[in-house]
């Protein structure tokens, strides 16, 4: 589920070099069954999401019109056709966390980051989502940032929790 | 400290292969099985360490892998306040009263582990007690 | 290498890495290396335990102790302790929820020890990853059996095993074979469903994490059965665990050559790839899993035909779910008739239920088809947490229902849970208390499935996304009463038809919230009240919802805070006027949904308002709009209790003049007749009598209706409306032998008769039966009165005592005994005189209608409890028929007055009723609040409209900043006075805090009315 | 053989045939949506509900197998009201704007409605996104009419194999449309109308532009002439209720002249202009190849489906060369009529207004193609449908079925029998291969010579091969040599015959292709009322009515017309366009 748009050496791919390493992905899937899910899951691993352009190859290189990958694209929550924050925020709201208090979190976060769910705050610092259900009912309500999962948040202590990324972004820029 | 996975794995083709795993990997796995017919009981408290009580254990189960059986459990406890006999080590066997043996090596816990734990006879000279500890 | 002598399973499913499971092993091998012990202890990754709220939990064998809630902190002392000197440590063990016992070893847990452990039975046993641990519990055993039978032979074995479906809809899996066996053509696939999406459920990424192999061995033999070369394994991309641990045992098969080509020496090949679903719900309906495989928007198409003729890419294949698949080499192995040897006939073996939600014990657990809810929700689960009540059980996640506490006897199999509007489902179960809203549970499943519609099919496009504007509408207060029907009938046509099964199931939990709890729908829409305090349009506050008269809670509570007394009165008094009774003698419901609770515990608001009522000096009169045209209308209401006096309150507000006839001697009902003065003082109850009169309100004291004055006279005196607030009064008899005896007294005539009178005769040996407030005044009472001993008998355990756990707490230290599970079954007596008390002891049976479990004899010797007086408080009726005086009132199923629940008002135009009267013993606030409705009622019917000016919501200006973290003070703590200075006299033992107290625990407020200005 | 009962009507159908074709079979109607007899039978509206004896549910009767002994109810309480709620539903997220809409009278979700006895929506509420979509020449969009049945994603990637349209999104948001619900200009539409034609309601229809028609006839410096394509007269007759393939031609011209049209033209004109030329083209590209050894793009494609080009232009510009350079008769009409006509009438070509009533939306596209200016100006300015023209009439309030038969003018107004067969599929190709024989041999075709048949296992794609005997000297070089040919309708059709070609499965001299399948005759929408008795149904009848006109006609080889010799050949020919990116 890592979506981060970099190789493994941390070195960052231009997004011609991406769009080059997708090209030999589409040759080594052209004529497989079942080929175009798997090609976009690779594809939004590779870029973080999945524009336009990547998803015009991916027609072109399978054979399928443009309309059709969208349609597939759009059906399927996992795919996101938008550059997500550097920290995506999903709060669960499966029965167990919304029962337990799931939805005033997210409100709490909605406030604390001034964006509605689907969104990203200005600074690309979060994006906002909410999950269906993370498996993890015992610890509920829950809410993930990035693969990290946070258990039992209460609305109080939302904004402790981004306070921690807010401070990694400002480190990193000090450094980078 | 990892799993019991071993790196020459072979093709598994028949069911001899597969019992041969199972096999081998239970005599790994043994010490979750709940059942036990005997319990050797190393105490070592600080005093028990000193005395030399991890050697008794090492021993130990180093004589429980090569005999094979599932069916003995090894275990620690603390110090059971007879410090002057360190090393000290309790043998249960399934239906019969613990024995205590006492100021130990790793000959007198081999000795031990074979005629007691595995032999099923109590070796007199070296038991301290007979009875539980506390 | 050393062989190591312990062997720690560290559970390592997706709840636990989550909980820091993998701090806490990296810590792990930072002690050992410490100790130089690193090779004496085998660190074993297994996939999830089950146990998944007490994460990270670590099993260490031999013995199998139990350590739940690791931190890295722990890990040194675990290390010190259990690994180094064998002691292991009790601080991390499991304790039981109720005993407080600890249970040190895994399988004693009863948690663990009530389940049927088969398909599961690897969890926690066997290191996830290795391929080798699976063997030697005997793995792919099962795999090389088939192999030697015909597929014929594998087909007729799971056929004979009855095994059914486990992904929901429980189709007999031989069945399946056996139709895509006989399908034509050359290439079949088998298909494995791991999308699990159900919200709340997370039974198959379990089993795909801790036991992965298992999975893919049943796929095999399928496969063997079927005649299929390839299978899928189509699981969701938010298990990366789950898909990172399949990816691992597939690769270890093809190496091994488990997969691939002459399988195990025989004729059999065979693959297994990975399909990962990208989230969307609808692809569980298996045409729709195929088409996602395909490589399309997954939506599903009609059947016939049905995936066994074509399926994936056209061709016969067959779909089923991990569990299903768990189950077969279990079948193949040990034969049919052992795996019939658990569940019921129609639905042999083991269910995998997540069970989660407001249950102590949420986790994974396996159980035999066929066993109770109540079993799985109280014996596994441990029950409610908080204290709180069970309410219902969902099942089947969003195309299942809710089984409400009325059933929580049924077992748990196919055909009941359909018959009960839910379905078996993949296995959610989550468990819902008190709190939860049955509407917005509805709401919210509608939501998930409205979202999660492909939008190929008209009715489910269209119809669930009206259904969930309909269940908005009523969340927010603006349903109306057209509208149940509305959902009924859509909701059933949805079901019929729709084109899949995600359509034709997504309106259950409408519907069976409808027929289970249809008057939570009514409550939204008629009263705008949401009575679990959840929706959030019809709650300004939870407290505030909670409460029936509906006292703004956070603005006397603020305003006491800022030391505002009278306007913090004032504001209680819009609503309530006995602010001092009830600071004494509220059932506080407000205090059991505070949301404060959330942070460490509610807030003491009954306690800040008994500091707040002691502030005042005199009792202000409220405002009172003058009208002459009330002033002349003739009202009358018939008992002085907390109904009829809050009735006479408000009408006074409202410029009425009504007259209350009460039958006793003084005016108070309950409050004065059954209360006890050490909880509530008389002068405070007076004082607030005294203000209703001052609003001009006239009391009649010992005028009783019947005998002093008739229904039909007040009209022919021109009283124009009459309301009844009569109450319960009359005790429930036992309906045992010897109840004629002399010392044989009921609870309220008993507490009714010291309280008027001043005296009563008690006895030296006195046994109480019952477990009711009632019970419990008359017995401590009783104690003052001088009493020796008294024993209270209750056929329950003290925890389903309805009496106030503080009250029973307060008896027991006054010297009052509790026996509970002890029924009595005959007072014996001698000279006419009661002597003894024979009982039965009891133990919890089956679950009852009110969600209790039912007492039922034990067959024990009975017991004789020595008394000389017995007082049975074991309820209260009224009898109706006495004063009515010809005059046909309705009454309802429990034979007190049926009303309109709005207005009070009952079949007769001018006649209405309330309190007691209406609801059985219940609280003063109900009392109160119906007393407010029938005041509002009775001023509609006389002047055609209401005016309940009180009703509006005003704004308290308070200060508050939201920013604020909350304070971090402790519950303030109740004050009282010492036993010994209260046993034997009527002192009010409970005394206010003081002033600092009082506003600190105001300020624990978190405000739950706070409203942003937008 | 299954032999079932529906509403007690015992009924045997063939195997694998559905409830809906049995119950069609005994006579009993039941109402569907999405349902396109051999193109879609999806089950996804659910307006043909059917009660089935022993089913959970109801089920759709246009999926579900007719089983033996099944005992089926297509008229109970329950189907009833399903049916009624499906409806209902379909209307609440519907934009009703009945009285404003152009398809009010001719929707098949209103005349359903009606059917339905539906008086209220029970259950009303938020209705999906409304998106209008402007941006071709041909079509418009309104995504708040759309009712999802999915028709037109069937025949945009079955039968046509461009995959312009599919659903986006899913549940109650999603759209039927291109790409993220966005623009047709987006994607690769060709504009063939094959969607507007099948939609239901008004949720794709050609763009109307009777407007610009009414402003030019009202400009008294315009001399507007119009000229009607063959297809029109056998459907213009069904909007004024006369049955469907009356043959309308002189009401027709009466009425386009009442409408103030100061000529009226048959296209067949340029029809066999087009056949000529492209007759000449083949013969001068087989030239090339066969006697100078030149490389020449063979096959050669005809050109006079202006969807077939669009197609070529965005699946395989890498083919461009091999469309003939032939304009299409309309595109040649409106050349000849504002150069050759214009100069015969003494006007300039900008104060000729030309418009062409066509029965296909892709026309509306061809018109505003760049090239298509040999004038100088825009050579053909308006093009309508045959509901526009209809609708013109109807505007005026011209009666039109009373109407005396009146005459086309010349000399743009008569044509040769071949022309007529031209809206056929195979038309064009026969009539252009007629021309070049005689041309070759001096002679007529004899008929029997030429054999086009189905290739097998290739549905909608036909070959026929013609050996040249008896050449005249000019062409003696064609001697013997065999001209292999064919036939395909339906892109995805072509596609095929493209990729035979490709991969050296097949060798063709010429392949005709025409966008829609059956050819241009074919394309008109069955009006709402046809729907009871299944579009295909109605779309059988319309067939034979183009062929029927052949006979009347004077000549059938077109290059024997006398007036046709006058006419300038350049303003027949079309610039191949520059190899466009291939804009996805």
């Amino acid at each position: 589920m890592a979506v981060e748009n970099a190789c493994a050496c941390g070195e960052k791919l231009s997004e011609e070099e991406l769009l080059a390493k997708l090209d030999e992905v589409l040759l080594e899937y052209k004529d497989k069954p079942g080929a175009l899910i798997p090609v976009l899951q690779i594809a939004q691993g590779m870029l973080g999401y999945l524009p336009e352009t990547a998803l015009k190859r991916i027609a072109l290189g399978l054979n399928k019109p443009y309309s059709e990958v969208a349609g597939v694209v759009s059906f399927y929550a996992f795919f996101s056709t938008s550059p997500r924050g550097k920290n995506v925020i999903r709060v669960c709201l499966g029965t167990a966390c919304y029962v337990r208090g799931g939805k005033n979190v997210l409100d709490a976060l909605k406030h604390q980051l001034k964006i509605d769910v689907g969104e990203t705050t200005k600074d690309h610092l979060f994006s906002l989502e909410v999950a269906r259900c993370f498996g993890a009912c015992g610890l509920a309500p829950t809410i993930a940032i990035n693969d990290k999962v946070y258990k039992r948040v209460r609305p109080t202590k939302v904004g402790e929790i981004l306070e921690q990324y807010k401070e990694a972004a400002k480190q990193g820029e000090a450094h980078g | 400290m990892a799993s019991s996975e071993t790196p020459k794995a072979g093709k598994i083709s028949s069911l001899k292969d597969l019992q041969a795993i199972k096999e081998r990997v239970l005599t790994d796995t043994a010490l979750r099985a709940d059942g036990y017919k005997v319990c050797i009981t190393v105490h070592m408290g600080t005093c028990g360490i000193a005395a030399g009580a991890r050697e008794i254990m090492n021993t130990l189960m180093d004589e429980l892998a090569a005999s094979g059986r599932r069916d003995i459990r090894i275990t620690t406890s603390g110090c059971i306040g007879v410090c002057v006999h360190e090393p000290v080590m309790t043998v249960e066997r399934l239906n019969s009263e613990p024995v205590i043996y006492a100021k130990l090596d790793a000959n007198k816990a081999r000795l031990i582990f074979r005629e007691d734990a595995l032999g099923g006879k109590t070796v007199s000279q070296l038991a301290l007690g007979v009875g539980k500890e506390s | 290498m050393k062989t190591p002598r312990l062997h720690m399973m560290m559970c390592f499913g997706t709840a636990c890495v989550a909980s820091g499971a993998p701090k806490v092993k990296e810590a792990l091998v930072r002690e050992l290396q410490k100790h130089g012990m690193q090779s004496d202890v085998a660190l074993v990754e297994t996939g999830c335990n089950g146990f998944c709220a007490g994460g990270p939990i670590i099993t260490v064998y031999p013995g199998g102790t139990f350590y739940h809630d690791v931190t890295p902190h722990d890990v040194a002392e675990l290390v010190e302790e259990h690994v180094v000197k064998g002691r292991p440590v009790e601080r991390l063990m499991f304790r039981h929820p109720v005993t407080q016992k600890v249970i040190p070893c895994v399988k004693d847990i009863p948690f663990f020890a009530r389940q049927c452990v088969r398909v599961l039975h690897n969890k926690g046993r066997i290191a996830a990853e290795s391929m080798e641990e699976y063997i030697a519990q005997d793995g792919y055993a099962a795999l090389e059996h088939a192999l030697k039978m015909t597929p014929e032979q594998i087909i007729d074995e799971v056929k004979k095993s009855g095994l059914r479906g486990r992904g929901g809809a429980g189709f007999p899996t031989g069945l399946k074979w056996e139709f895509c066996r006989k399908a034509a053509g050359d290439v079949k696939y088998i298909l494995c469903n791991a999308d699990e999406g159900d919200p709340g459920a997370f039974m198959d990424r379990s089993l795909l994490e801790a036991d992965p192999h298992a999975v893919l061995e049943g796929m095999m033999i399928g496969a063997r059965a079927i005649g299929a070369k390839e299978g899928y394994i189509y699981c969701r991309a938010e298990y990366p665990l789950a898909l990172e641990r399949l990816d691992a045992a597939i690769k270890q098969c093809r190496e091994r050559g488990l997969l691939g080509k002459g399988i195990l020496g025989s004729d059999f090949d065979f693959d297994i790839f990975v399909s990962q679903g990208s989230g969307a719900f609808v692809c569980g309906e298996e045409t729709a899993l195929m088409r996602s495989v395909e490589g399309f928007r997954g939506e599903p198409r009609p059947r016939p035909p049905f995936p066994a003729q074509k399926g994936l890419w056209d061709k016969p294949s067959v779909l089923n779910n991990v569990e299903t698949f768990g189950n077969i080499p279990l079948i193949i192995r040990n034969g049919f008739e052992w795996y019939r040897s658990v569940g019921t006939a129609k639905s042999p073996g083991t269910k995998i239920f997540a069970l989660t939600g407001k249950v102590a014990n949420i986790g994974l657990v396996e159980v035999p088809i066929g066993i109770s809810l109540g079993e799985i929700v109280y014996d596994i689960g441990g029950g409610i947490p908080n204290g709180k009540k069970f309410k219902a059980a969902q099942i089947g996640g969003p195309s299942g229902g809710c089984i409400p506490k009325e059933h929580l006897n049924v077992p748990v199999d196919y055909e009941t849970l359909v018959e009960l509007g839910a379905i078996m489902g993949s296995g959610g179960l989550i468990v819902m208390d008190e709190d939860s809203c049955m509407v917005d549970m509805a709401r919210f499943f509608l939501d998930f499935v409205q979202e999660e519609s492909c939008g190929k099919c008209t009715p489910c496009r269209v119809g669930t996304k009206r259904m969930l504007e309909i269940l908005d509408r009523i969340c927010e207060g603006k349903g109306e009463m057209a509208d149940i029907d509305k959902l009924q009938a859509l909701g059933e046509q949805i079901k019929d038809t729709a084109l899949c099964g995600l359509g034709q199931t997504a309106p259950n939990p409408v519907l069976s919230t409808l027929r289970h709890f249809r008057e939570e729908y009514v409550a939204h829409i008629r009263d705008k009240k949401c009575p679990a305090g959840i929706c959030a349009a019809l709650v300004k506050a939870p407290c505030q919802n909670a409460c029936p008269a509906g006292v703004n809670v956070p603005g006397f509570v603020s305003l006491t805070g800022e030391k505002r007394y009278a306007e913090a009165l004032q504001l209680h008094r819009e609503r309530n006027p006995f602010a001092s009774v009830c600071a004494r003698v509220c059932f506080h419901t407000c205090e059991d949904k505070c949301r404060r609770d959330t942070v460490d515990d509610s807030l003491a608001i009954r306690q800040v308002k008994r500091f707040l009522v002691e502030q005042e000096v005199t009792v202000q009169v409220p405002e009172i709009r003058e009208n002459e045209v009330n002033a002349k209308k003739h009202v009358a209401i018939v008992g002085a209790g907390p109904a009829g006096l809050s009735c006479a309150y408000f009408l006074a507000r409202l410029g009425y003049r009504p007259r209350v006839f009460e039958a006793e001697p003084r005016p108070g009902g309950m409050l004065v007749q059954a209360i006890p003065a050490y909880r509530l003082p008389r002068e405070e109850l007076a004082r607030e009598v005294r203000m209703i009169e001052r609003m001009g309100v006239d009391i009649e004291a010992d005028s009783r209706l019947g005998r002093d004055f008739t229904l039909k006279g007040l009209r022919e005196e021109g009283y124009e409306a009459i309301f009844l607030a009569v109450g319960a009064p009359t005790g429930t008899k036992l309906g045992i032998p010897g109840e004629e005896l002399q010392g044989v007294t009921d609870g309220i005539r008993f507490l009714r008769e010291y309280n008027l009178r001043g005296s009563v005769p008690v006895g030296k040996k006195v046994a109480v039966i019952g477990g009711g407030n009632a019970a419990i005044d008359a017995a401590r009472t009783a104690i003052r009165l001088g009493a020796k001993s008294v024993t209270v008998l209750y056929r329950r355990t003290r925890d389903e005592m309805p009496a106030y756990a503080e009250e029973i707490t307060e008896a027991e230290h006054e010297g009052v005994q509790l026996r509970t599970l002890i029924a009595p079954t005959e007072l014996i007596g001698k000279n006419g005189k009661v002597t003894a008390v024979k009982c039965s002891p009891m133990l919890l049976g089956e679950f009852d209608r009110s969600g209790r479990r039912r007492p039922k004899e034990k067959n024990d010797a009975p017991i004789l409890v020595e008394v000389d007086q017995v007082i049975a408080a074991i309820g209260q009726s009224l009898n109706a028929s006495e004063a009515m005086d010809g005059i046909q009132v309705n009454l309802n199923k429990n034979g007190f007055f049926a009303v309109n629940p709005t207005t009070g008002q009952t079949n007769v135009e001018w006649l209405f009723a309330g309190g007691d009267a209406v609801l059985g013993p219940s609280s003063v606030a109900e009392a109160v609040a119906a007393g407010e409705k029938a005041a509002v009622g009775i001023d509609a019917m006389l002047s055609g409209e209401a005016h309940a000016f009180w009703r509006e919501e005003r704004a308290v200006d308070t200060k508050f900043d939201p920013e604020a973290e909350p304070v971090e003070y402790a519950r303030a703590e109740a004050r009282l006075i010492p036993v010994s200075k209260r046993k034997n006299n009527f002192a009010e033992v409970e005394l206010p805090l003081t002033e600092g107290a009082a506003t600190r625990e105001c300020r624990r407020c978190l405000r739950c009315d706070f409203r942003e200005e937008t | 053989m299954p032999t079932l009962t529906i509403d007690n009507v015992k009924v045997e159908v063939a195997a694998g045939a559905t409830i809906l074709d049995a119950s069609r079979k005994a006579g009993i109607r039941i109402p569907t949506l999405c349902y396109m007899e051999k193109v879609q039978a999806i089950g996804a509206c659910r307006v043909c509900l059917v009660e089935v004896e022993g089913a959970k549910t109801l089920v759709a009767s246009c999926v579900m197998p007719a089983g033996e002994g099944m005992k089926v109810k297509t008229n109970t309480k329950r189907v009833r009201e399903a049916r009624r709620m499906v409806v209902e539903l379909l209307l609440s997220d519907h934009d009703g704007d009945c009285q404003t809409c152009n398809r009010s009278g001719d929707c098949e979700l209103q005349a359903l409605a009606r059917e339905l006895g539906i008086k209220e929506i029970t259950y009303p509420g938020a209705k999906g996104r409304k998106l209008i979509d402007d941006s071709t020449p041909a079509l418009t969009r309104d995504s708040a009419k759309c009712i999802h049945c999915r028709r037109c994603v069937a025949v945009c990637s079955q039968i046509q194999g461009v995959g312009a349209l599919f659903p986006q999104s899913r549940g109650f948001k999603s759209v039927i449309g291109p790409a993220f619900a966005q623009n047709l200009d987006t994607v690769t539409c060709v504009q063939c109308g094959q969607c507007a034609a099948v939609c239901p309601v008004g949720a794709i229809s050609e763009r109307d532009q009777i407007d610009e028609v009414w402003a030019a006839l009202d400009n008294p410096k315009k001399h507007v002439i119009v000229q009607t394509a063959p297809a029109i007269r056998a459907a213009l007759g069904e909007c004024f209720g006369l049955p469907p393939g009356t043959l309308v031609t002189g009401k027709m011209v009466s009425a386009l002249r009442r409408l103030g049209f100061h000529a009226v033209f048959d296209t067949n004109f340029t029809a066999d202009l087009t056949i000529l030329e492209e007759g000449t083209e083949l013969l001068t590209r087989l030239k090339k190849a066969l006697v100078d050894k030149e490389k020449v793009a063979l096959p050669m494609y005809t050109s006079c489906s202006p969807g077939w080009i669009k197609y070529v232009e965005h699946f395989y510009p890498d083919i461009r060369e091999h469309i003939s350079t032939c304009k299409s008769p309309q595109q040649m009409f409106g050349a000849v009529a504002k150069t050759y006509y214009a100069e015969k009438i003494g006007k300039k070509a900008e104060d000729i207004f030309v418009v062409s009533v066509m029965p296909c939306t892709a026309k509306k596209y061809e018109a505003q193609r760049p090239e298509m200016n040999s004038s100088g100006v825009r050579d053909v300015d308006v093009v309508l449908t045959t509901r526009e023209l209809g609708r013109m009439i109807q505007q005026a309030g011209i009666d039109f079925v009373n109407l005396p038969d009146d005459k086309m003018d010349s000399p743009l107004g008569i044509s040769s029998g071949a022309a007529d067969i031209f809206a056929n599929t195979g038309g064009v190709m026969e009539a252009a291969l007629r021309t070049a024989y005689e041309i070759v041999t001096g002679k007529q075709l004899p008929a029997e010579n030429l054999h086009i048949k189905p290739i097998e296992g290739l549905q909608g794609v036909k070959e026929a091969s013609l050996k040249i005997t008896g050449a005249v000297p000019a062409w003696s070089f064609l001697e013997g040599v065999t001209v292999n040919v064919a036939v395909a309708h339906g892109l995805s059709n072509a596609r095929k015959v493209i990729e035979r070609m490709k991969s050296g499965e097949a060798n063709y001299h010429f392949v005709e292709v025409m966008t829609c399948p059956g050819g241009c005759i074919r394309r008109r929408r069955p009006a709402a009322r046809d729907h009871r008795r299944g579009a295909d149904e109605a779309h059988r009848r319309h067939l034979p009515r183009g062929r029927r006109e052949e006979t009347p006609q004077v000549a059938r080889e077109p290059g024997s017309r006398p007036d046709i010799q006058g006419v300038p050949r350049q303003a027949a020919r079309r610039e191949i366009a520059p190899p466009a990116a291939h804009a996805l």
